[in-house]
């Protein structure tokens, strides 16, 4: 069984739910499973959020906050860095064997912290994120999707094609109602850029070069995780 | 569980309590044990024809004539009177806890209905009409203090506190069960012209067409006040 | 809208075809209303449940149901659905937490008064200090009041329960409320797969005759009702009425197995009937001992798991079979009392067999590697620890 | 339905008890009585468990007898003295929790619009000051709010009588009561100003010296909320009890009060008084 329980986190206004979401449909469209735990009371900039994300090759049952993930995913270098984050420290709850993705253009974590990272056998990547959303998509708003694509990029769950129609679904479709607030941002992104269409076209092209990333630096995961 | 006549005790466990289920559709309960209806309905017979005072305790959805059905039912329910011997009926018109008290003789009440059943000495009864909770918490009350044995002819489930329970019963299986009376009173050889039951004894009646302020005398003021006159309730 | 047509219950509930949907649970409790044929509806808002209820506006808006407002308060809200309800419609309302206590005092009259309705239950903290997360402490209140209640584990179970509700509520052996409880936020605002029936069937409608007791609509003798009578013991009335009333209260809960069987395949579902070990949860806390099951199996402890559906009423008999041979019983829950667990010692003879826990509160997750760690208790399994806390 | 109820069925008129068959023979069901001939029809409310000079029995006798449609009326109650006498009346009553009555009549008033659009069916709330205006304040204003299409008659005594005479809002200021042992500290509230803002679209106040009075007041009140919105009446029904008023001195009471504080006093919208010319010119021209 293929199981990833994934924690994300982030600051508020780097699109941390609406990338549980599309983790979680892109599942959904290759036929596989994925349940989703977005962290509630902040919708603040700059303030910090967590995701919770299970996908898995078989059914997934388990609810609530992702306690004990063997994904992390931090999506903001301050959450390592300015301890930006409800969960500390950013490593907490990590089992043996685990993954961590960090947006960072630099080694950000302390010494003390990569001791730990190793006694826990961890592969830890890091990953300029939103250095290569803005030289792709030309918004930072786009670290996001070079996030998700570099996950993908490693564990090869879904196809490309599943993630494109979670992101169009997203943008385009929308079974998904976000709250207010985060509507009223995607409107500051439709003006940015003009048309949806673009918008997911930049995104794709973010998460392209993403999964090309993980492809260059070896980084992809053929082998199925067990929890 | 036996459901059997009381009486059971000061608060008896309900017969649900006690693993007694209704029966499914073309059954009927026999002492809390479903068996068949024929068979519950021949129980049911002996019991009104060798018991004490039979009496039927008709409720408001065949007392009241609020659409065809209920007074083709009403007009079974006579006719399974007219051939239980010496049989009564006294009504249950509503539900309410009644102030003062009830006329036992006029009335059953599902607040007191023992008052009724007691009073009257009835040993076995009929409940038609009632609906289900009420005739549940009768059935109860029944069951706890007396020693009378209930069977109650429902238009729905059935009833697990009473001795015998028909489910389903409308006009049609009222007529039915009148069948089986007539046939088990011929097998016990009892002799009985059907004959309608006495009327209810509250019932010599003023005539109110007639009745003016008047007729009260020095009492008419409570009825209506006079200029500056105080007004009390009547007592 | 799609024109809907009105199906048998027993073919929608059974035999109807589904389809998967990925929707919240919040989103799930209104599909099942938008199907329902609820006439009225009536809302007032509290976080994690308001979500229901502004559905369940939009189903009203978009022509599924015949009227919907906003109450004053829960005890206005609960009260009106009862008034409602009297006056022969099916209704629905949901509430969570503190909003569930303060509509308490109507709620937990509704079935003495023969209340037939289905009352969302999503639950949150109970107020003091304010929170509003996830815990289900607020169904230990809902024990005691004679309503039927139904734990769902997860969306699909919202949907089916609250469905099923309102036929099982309706049935004249019934004739009482019915509570389909979830916990907020884990099963609310999460989505998950949904097998639901076509939009396009919906229940028949209440018929408020087929009832015992007459509703209040002036259409039906007697025209003396008072179906709410005042009682004590006085000349004219019986010692006995209220304990009778009370018993018949609970024979009704009683009664309502039978339907709980029917339509929602019993009231306990039994993962690994022969397992050494079991585990007994109710709500998400099952979900989250169904995925403890699946690790103690991979890790080849024989464990299994005694799903609760329905908490009242309470599976007695069937909870004592399946445990009869257990060596251990886990009870796992989300609140600091653990009122599954006393209901489990109350019910099996060997309780002391029954270890209550592990719970959270406060909104905590139940992580599955909590229940582990019982299990390697149980089995006498020594284990380094894998996580770094 | 109306009258289809109250209806025995052929065969049964000998086994009902008196008090019934008298009921549908020569009750007020199907047609309009006057309260002047009260004495002469069998009234919908006999015996009662209210204390012997109550005014506030007298009130809820005059009020059964002025329903325009008794066979198509609901009666919505809560605790206090006023439900010892609703519960025995032939009208349908629901008697719900404490101070529930205008939430639980919004409700049923709701559902009898959606199953029956186009019969009438008038739901009135009866209740005292301690269940209206102290306990049941949020419901009663809401229900007003949101223009419920339902009577409200808050019959007050200014003390809570049946649980042994404690103080209510609607007590005077100064008046030592249970709970008040230094005599209430704020006024009487103003409950009609409180109706009139809130939407109620007619409001009366009065003290039951006039019987033709109150059954006209009722009358109004309830046909008004049958076409309009919520309606409003304040009656003064003293606790002869709670308040030590001699038995015989009740009604002298009432008038003093009448002078005082209780002045009939009716107040309308409008569209309602243009609705009470139009039928009250048709009946005139009936008589005609």
């Amino acid at each position: 069984m293929k199981r990833y329980n994934i924690r994300i986190a982030g600051v508020g206004g780097q699109g941390v739910v609406t990338s549980a979401h599309i983790l979680g449909n892109a599942m959904s469209a290759a036929g596989k499973y994925a349940t989703l735990v977005p962290f509630f009371g902040s919708e603040k900039r700059m303030a910090p959020v967590e995701a919770y994300v299970r996908v898995s090759d078989q059914p997934i049952y388990e609810v609530g906050e992702v306690v004990y993930p063997n994904v992390i995913m931090i999506y903001h270098p301050q959450v390592i860095t300015h301890g930006k984050s409800y969960t500390m420290p950013f490593y907490s709850g990590l089992k043996e064997g685990g993954m961590v993705i960090i947006n960072t253009d630099a080694d950000i974590i302390p010494p003390e912290d990569w001791q730990v990272l190793r006694e826990l056998n961890t592969r830890v990547y890091m990953f300029p994120a939103t250095k290569l959303a803005l030289e792709v998509a030309g918004t930072e708003l786009a670290t996001n999707m070079a996030m998700v694509g570099l996950f993908f990029g490693i564990t090869r769950l879904v196809g490309f094609e599943h993630i494109e129609q979670a992101v169009r679904e997203r943008f385009l479709g929308n079974t998904f109602v976000a709250s207010g607030g985060t509507t009223a941002l995607d409107s500051a992104i439709e003006k940015k850029f003009k048309k949806k269409m673009e918008l997911l076209e930049k995104n794709m092209q973010v998460i392209r070069e993403a999964f090309k990333i993980a492809e260059e630096r070896g980084w992809v995961e053929e082998e199925a995780y067990t929890p | 569980m036996k459901v059997v006549p009381g009486p059971a005790g000061y608060i008896p466990t309900p017969a649900v309590f006690e693993g007694v289920e209704l029966p499914p559709p073309g059954k009927a309960l026999l002492y809390g044990e479903i068996v068949d209806e024929e068979i519950a309905m021949r129980e049911a017979a002996k019991a009104l024809l060798t018991r004490r005072n039979p009496t039927i305790f008709p409720g408001p959805l065949v007392l009241w004539g609020w659409n065809a059905s209920a007074m083709e039912k009403a007009k079974a329910v006579l006719e399974l009177a007219m051939e239980i011997p010496n049989c009564r009926i006294i009504p249950m018109p509503d539900y309410r806890p009644k102030y003062p008290k009830i006329d036992p003789e006029a009335e059953i009440n599902p607040n007191h209905p023992n008052l009724t059943i007691l009073h009257n000495k009835i040993e076995v009864c009929i409940f038609v009409g009632v609906h289900c909770h009420y005739a549940n918490l009768s059935l109860r009350i029944i069951r706890a203090g007396t020693n009378c044995f209930t069977i109650a002819l429902c238009a729905e489930m059935g009833h697990e506190d009473a001795m015998v329970s028909l489910r389903d019963v409308h006009a049609e299986e009222i007529r039915r069960f009148k069948d089986v009376v007539v046939q088990v009173r011929e097998e016990l050889g009892i002799k009985w012209e059907p004959k309608l039951p006495p009327e209810n004894p509250s019932l010599p009646k003023e005539n109110w067409e007639a009745l003016s302020v008047l007729d009260y005398g020095e009492y008419s003021y409570l009825l209506i006040p006079r200029k500056g006159e105080y007004v009390p309730e009547s007592e | 809208m799609p024109e809907q047509r009105v199906v048998d219950a027993d073919y929608l509930l059974l035999e109807a075809p589904r389809e998967r949907k990925f929707i919240t649970g919040a989103q799930a409790m209104a599909e099942a209303v938008k199907r329902a044929n609820v006439d009225i509806a009536i809302a007032y808002p509290i976080t994690p449940q308001s979500e229901v209820m502004h559905l369940v506006g939009d189903l009203w808006a978009q022509g599924y149901l015949k009227d919907y407002y906003r109450a004053e308060e829960e005890y206005g809200a609960m009260s009106a659905i009862a008034g409602a309800v009297r006056g022969g419609v099916r209704a629905f309302t949901a509430t969570s937490g503190p909003g569930l206590l303060r509509g308490f005092e109507a709620i937990a009259s509704w079935p003495g008064h023969r209340i037939p309705a289905v009352l969302g239950v999503l639950t949150r903290v109970v107020n003091a200090p304010l929170s509003i997360q996830p815990d289900n402490i607020e169904i230990a209140y809902l024990l005691n009041c004679g309503m039927i209640v139904l734990h769902a584990e997860n969306q699909q179970d919202v949907f089916d329960f609250t469905l099923a509700g309102f036929v099982i509520s309706e049935k004249v052996d019934v004739y009482i409320p019915v509570a389909v409880c979830t916990e907020g936020f884990f099963v609310t605002h999460a989505k998950g797969y949904v097998n639901m029936t076509p939009e396009d069937m919906k229940l028949p409608p209440r018929d408020p005759y087929k009832a015992p007791v007459p509703p209040t609509d002036c259409e039906i003798p007697p025209a003396r009702i008072q179906r709410d009578a005042p009682v004590q013991k006085s000349n004219f009335m019986s010692y006995l009425i209220h304990a009778v009333w009370q018993q018949e209260v609970w024979a009704s809960n009683r009664r309502a197995m039978k339907y709980i069987y029917k339509y929602l395949g019993g009231p306990i579902e039994v993962v690994n009937p022969d397992a050494e070990v079991f585990i007994v949860a109710s709500g998400c806390a099952a979900a989250q001992g169904r995925e403890a099951v699946r690790y103690a199996q991979m890790e080849g402890l024989n464990v299994g798991l005694v799903k609760v559906k329905s908490i009242r009423p309470f599976p007695e008999k069937e909870i004592r079979e399946v445990l009869k041979k257990a060596k251990a019983v886990i009870v796992p829950e989300h609140n600091i009392i653990g009122w599954l667990a006393r209901e489990i010692k109350a019910t099996i003879p060997d309780n002391d067999k029954v270890i209550g826990g592990p719970r959270v509160y406060g909104g905590m997750t139940l992580p599955v590697e909590l229940i582990m760690e019982k299990i390697y208790d149980v089995f006498g399994i020594k284990k380094e620890r894998k996580v770094v806390v | 339905m109306g009258l289809e109820y109250v209806r025995i069925s052929p065969g049964f008129e000998r086994y009902m008890p008196k008090d019934y068959v008298d009921l549908v023979n020569y009750g007020p069901f199907g047609r309009q009585v006057d309260v002047q001939q009260l004495g002469q029809f069998k009234e919908l409310v006999e015996e009662h468990p209210m204390c012997a000079g109550c005014f506030m029995a007298y009130f809820i006798r005059i009020f059964y007898a002025a329903l325009p449609n008794p066979e198509d009326t609901i009666v919505i109650g809560t605790a206090g003295c006023a439900r010892l006498a609703l519960s025995q009346a032939a009208v349908p009553f629901v008697y719900g929790n404490y101070g529930d009555t205008n939430a639980v009549a919004s409700g049923l008033k709701r559902a009898l619009t959606i199953r029956f659009p186009d019969k009438v069916k008038d739901v009135v709330v009866i209740a005292g000051d301690g269940g209206l205006i102290d306990i049941g304040f949020g419901m009663t204003m809401h229900s007003w709010f949101r223009r419920e299409k339902f009577t409200t008659i808050m019959v007050d005594n200014e003390v809570y009588g049946n649980t042994g005479g404690q103080e209510s809002g609607m007590s005077p200021k100064g008046v030592q009561l249970k709970m008040a042992p230094k005599g209430k500290q704020f006024d009487k509230i103003n409950a009609v100003e409180l109706a009139k803002v809130a939407g109620c679209v007619y409001v009366a106040k009065l003290a039951p010296t006039n019987p033709k009075r109150i059954a006209r007041t009722i009358r109004r009140a309830i046909l008004a909320a049958r076409h309009f919105g919520p309606t409003f009446i304040h009656a003064y029904t003293s606790c002869n009890i709670e308040y030590s008023i001699p038995t015989d001195k009740v009604l002298e009471d009432a008038r003093k009060r009448e002078k005082q504080d209780f002045a009939f006093y009716e107040w309308m919208t409008d569209e309602v008084r243009e609705y009470f010319e139009e039928i009250e010119k048709q009946s005139q021209e009936v008589k005609v």
